[in-house]
């Protein structure tokens, strides 16, 4: 047994396990209430510390919210359908959330309590981190259709079946896009592709950067079933997808399994477009890094909420139809001009040139995009309605 | 040429600025907060806050008009069991979709605001833990004794005793109608005014045209009479011959 | 005990035949098409296998060999689960021995 | 916990999964069996230090295939995802019996003729020459003509897909029309 591998191991996981779910249990209570502003509401208020000296209860604006869906979460009766696989039942939460923690461990955070060169996930520090995170979070697809078939309910099965779909789709810009910066840094791996960014030299300046930012992002709240995404959960429609016959703790699983993918997914987010661990002063202190990234990640978090108080839900075939006609092609024309753009750097010295080619990518994007969305409305006639205006 | 995505930037911005706007303008906030609640004092259980802030809670004038909850039993004025419009003809009872309704017919008959004595509903129940609130009663009452109500705290401790509704919570004048769906109370109370004036003017008409019938009929007797006497004095010229429409009927009966 | 370039072979047969044995004995076209799957993975661990045991594991023969196995199968699943599909449709089944339209009765 | 037993647990959990995927009788267990086996066999190739052919094996298998053969599954066998009374076929005996007899075929020559290689190439050598770099480049030099065939046959493949899965389609609208 070796005992110092595994003394490194937990100091370098168990981090990940106290900080993320204590995230995800504040940005529960943020997202209702920022959701509840956005509505003209007021949200969670009232839930508080009890039994605090003044006054009976200090209220703290409802913080205490999460704990009390937590405690009510593990008191709910377990219910599970007659007729349903009852193994398969209980492992789709688990199986929904253990991609979700592993991938947390690729995210090039670096803890102050691990001096520098003893590299803190120096375990999990493979050679293809980024194609590992890829491939492992494909296997939350899975989860979703286990448990939509496994629940024995039509809505349910709907429900996997449109994450199916939808997810499959999605991950085919979600990966196009990041081959881009990987194709730049000519690496897989995470710290390498964070160090290649250090000094604000973010690849989300640069116009395809930016470009594929935005396809990532788009792609990433599809992944994550996020709204306007959400179909495989739409309440409107089918219930609540996949969820419908969980309850209690396992429900509880499928939840935090869900915002935990989110993290992972914005971590990623950051680490290939947003400089990683970059910001003002880290050269000083190099424990700014995980606050800069943890704040990072909750800034795509908080955009994520903001969408989703904004947008109405996609119907399935602009879901699809904007998957394959609009990012698939606008993500590989991206890879393209990526590689004129480093081989012009390459080849050329000197600031005019890289400002002309700053310029003309992004000109050629924007056309490629509007062009794209032109082609794929002219095919949409304007509705005619009966009886409205 | 407009900025592609522009449409999201812009309702993002609509919704930044109700996010913003919701923490310094109190008018934003749709939402209000239980009285009961404002003072920091919470009851023990749900059914044991004062009668007055109960009152004060239920007070269904601060919620506007259009909402609608559970069903309620209307009557006239005077005394609710006097005027009760429902006369327990059951049709509500038979159309509820998740069968909330039960009604007991009464034995005898009441007289009630003019009308020919009529039925009235001995029991009245309403499980409001099972109504869905779909309207279909106040729909389907050719009487209009059933409307909605916009009563929302009904929060009880039991959740079984608690929520069904007898025959006497659900009685409520008029004028209360009148109060919590002014529009919807104006225009009922017009149609049925409008209705019984034509029942009315129906009534005369018939009745005229009654009077008028029996002379018609008086004086076409006498026609007939004086017309028979005429021609009884002729033979009949032919003999009723078979119609084709007598043909079909047998082929019919075959 | 250390591993050793036979246990990894032995394994690979061993999963090699189950994999034969399912594609012999089922009916189902799906099940048919995975039994086949794991015949080719246990190609791929012999591949590593010799690779890393082997005495020229600076020319990567066997991983590359690997990635190449892995893109045909995943080319051939394709195809072939659309065969299974068209086939569903024509026949309405996926029970190999119902196919069986070019025997002569 | 060493090789060995890192060894024994991978390979009793890849065999299991891959029995169970081929003899379960409901087909929609079967694969998500046959998942595991992937995994197990990912498992054994990280133990063999190729790590980015593990990577490949879960993304493209796991991630891939298996979804690929659940949707034929929903596609074709309905929602039980259960197979018809009779599972195994007419030569089935005859098949287990071929089975065994190649096994044993490729047993023999197993045991007898391959020495006991233990003076392996040490595991920093394996892991600095395999890196995703060196696949990498090998990749886009000795085998670009390799690369290109693939790719061209994964286009045919796609297409031949869709054609095959969408033929019947064209048929069935003309005999519903």
């Amino acid at each position: 047994m070796n005992w110092e591998l595994i003394g490194d191991i937990l100091l370098a996981t168990v981090p990940l396990l106290v900080i993320f779910p204590s995230m995800f249990a504040l940005t529960t209570w943020v997202e209702r209430k920022a959701l509840a502003r956005i509505q003209n509401r007021i949200g969670p208020n009232k839930v508080g510390v009890p039994l605090t000296p003044y006054g009976g209860k200090l209220s703290l604006f409802g913080l205490g919210q999460p704990a009390a869906d937590g405690i009510k979460m593990l008191f709910k009766e377990n219910i599970v359908p007659t007729g349903a696989d009852r193994l398969f039942h209980l492992l789709a939460p688990i199986l929904s959330l253990i991609p979700a923690m592993l991938v947390l461990c690729f995210l090039p955070l670096e803890f102050p309590w691990l001096n520098g060169e003893q590299n803190s996930v120096k375990a999990f520090m493979l050679d293809g981190a980024v194609i590992f995170f890829f491939a492992i979070t494909g296997l939350n697809t899975l989860a979703v259709f286990m448990a939509g078939w496994a629940s024995r309910n039509k809505y349910s099965l709907l429900g996997g079946m449109r994450a199916i779909a939808q997810m499959v789709s999605y991950e085919i810009p979600l990966v196009l896009s990041a081959v881009v910066v990987v194709m730049i840094v000519g690496s897989l791996n995470a710290a390498e592709i964070a160090e290649a960014q250090a000094g604000w030299n973010w690849y989300v300046f640069q116009p395809w950067g930016l470009a594929a930012f935005v396809i990532f992002f788009i792609a990433a709240l599809a992944e994550t079933n996020r709204s306007p995404f959400d179909l495989p959960e739409a309440e409107s429609e089918i219930i609540a997808g996949y969820f419908t016959e969980y309850s209690g703790f396992k429900f509880a699983l499928f939840f935090l399994g869900e915002y935990i993918a989110m993290f992972a997914i914005s971590g990623l987010a950051v680490t290939l477009f947003l400089g990683a661990g970059g910001g003002p002063g880290v050269e000083a202190l190099p424990w700014l890094k995980v606050i800069w990234f943890l704040a990072k990640v909750c800034i795509l978090i908080g955009v994520m909420i903001w969408l989703r108080g904004t947008l109405p839900r996609l119907r399935v075939d602009q879901l699809m139809g904007f998957a394959w006609k609009f990012l698939l092609p606008l993500s590989i024309l991206n890879i393209f001009i990526a590689g004129f753009a480093w081989h012009a750097k390459n080849t050329n010295e000197g600031t005019a040139v890289s400002v002309i080619v700053w310029v003309a990518a992004l000109i050629i994007l924007y056309a490629a995009a509007k062009g794209l969305d032109r082609v794929n409305r002219a095919k949409v006639k304007p509705r005619t309605y009966q009886y409205g205006e | 040429m407009s900025l592609l995505g522009g449409g999201i930037f812009k309702g993002m911005a609509v919704t930044l600025r109700n996010f913003v706007g919701s923490y310094f303008d109190k008018e934003r906030l749709t939402t209000k907060e239980y009285a009961w609640r404002t003072d920091g004092k919470l009851p023990e259980r749900a059914g044991d806050y004062p009668k007055e802030e109960a009152e004060q809670l239920s007070d269904t004038t601060t919620v506007t008009h259009y909402s609608r909850n559970f069903p309620m039993l209307l009557h006239d004025e005077g005394e609710p069991m006097d005027t009760v419009r429902c006369v327990a003809c059951q049709i509500c009872e038979r159309e509820c979709p998740p069968q909330c309704i039960y009604i007991e017919k009464s034995k005898d008959k009441k007289e009630r605001g003019g009308n020919k004595a009529q039925f009235y509903p001995a029991t009245f129940d309403i499980d409001v833990s099972v109504c869905m609130s779909c309207q279909i009663c106040v729909e389907v009452c050719p009487f209009d004794a059933i409307v909605m109500n916009s009563q929302f705290e009904l929060s009880t401790p039991d959740r079984f005793g608690g929520l069904l509704l007898r025959r006497d919570d659900l009685l409520k004048s008029n004028d209360y109608y009148h109060k919590i769906h002014p529009e919807e109370a104006a225009a009922r109370d017009k149609r049925i005014a409008d209705e019984k004036a034509a029942k009315e003017a129906k009534k005369k008409a018939a009745e005229e045209a009654k009077k008028k019938a029996a002379e018609a009929k008086a004086k076409a007797e006498a026609e007939a009479k004086a017309k028979e006497e005429a021609e009884s004095a002729e033979k009949p010229a032919e003999a009723p011959a078979p119609t084709h429409t007598d043909a079909k009927k047998e082929d019919n009966g075959e | 005990m250390t591993l050793a370039l036979h246990h990894y072979l032995i394994l690979a047969a061993v999963l090699f035949c189950i994999g034969l044995l399912g594609a012999f004995s089922r009916r189902n076209a799906v099940v048919v098409l995975f039994s086949v799957e794991i015949m080719l993975n246990a190609a791929n661990l012999n591949f590593i296998a010799f690779w890393r045991f082997g005495t020229n594991p600076e020319l990567l023969h066997g991983p590359l060999f690997t990635l190449f196995t892995i893109a045909v199968a995943a080319a051939e699943v394709a195809v072939g689960l659309a065969l299974v599909i068209a086939v569903y449709r024509h026949f309405r089944s996926v029970d190999l021995e119902s196919l069986d339209t070019l025997k002569e009765e | 916990m060493n090789e060995v037993t890192a060894f024994w647990v991978l390979a009793a959990i890849s065999v299991i999964g891959a029995l169970v995927a081929v003899r379960k009788r409901n087909l929609v267990h079967g694969v998500f069996a046959l998942l595991v086996f992937f995994a197990g066999l990912a498992g054994l190739f990280l133990l063999l230090l190729a790590e980015f052919i593990a990577v490949v094996q879960i993304l493209v298998y796991a991630g891939a295939v298996g979804i690929l053969i659940l949707f034929a599954i929903m596609l074709t066998d309905r929602v039980t995802g259960k197979d018809a009374f009779r599972v195994t076929s007419r030569g089935s005996f005859w098949g287990a019996i071929i089975a065994l007899a190649v096994f044993l075929v490729i047993l023999l020559p197993t045991i007898r003729e391959i020495p006991l290689v233990e003076n392996a190439t040490p595991k920093d050598m394996i892991v600095e020459q395999s890196s995703v770099k060196e696949l990498g480049t090998n990749l886009i030099k000795p085998y670009i003509v390799t690369i290109e065939v693939l790719a061209l046959l994964l286009t045919a493949a796609l297409i031949g897909a869709v054609t095959a899965a969408q033929g019947g389609r064209a048929s069935e609208k003309e005999e519903n029309a």
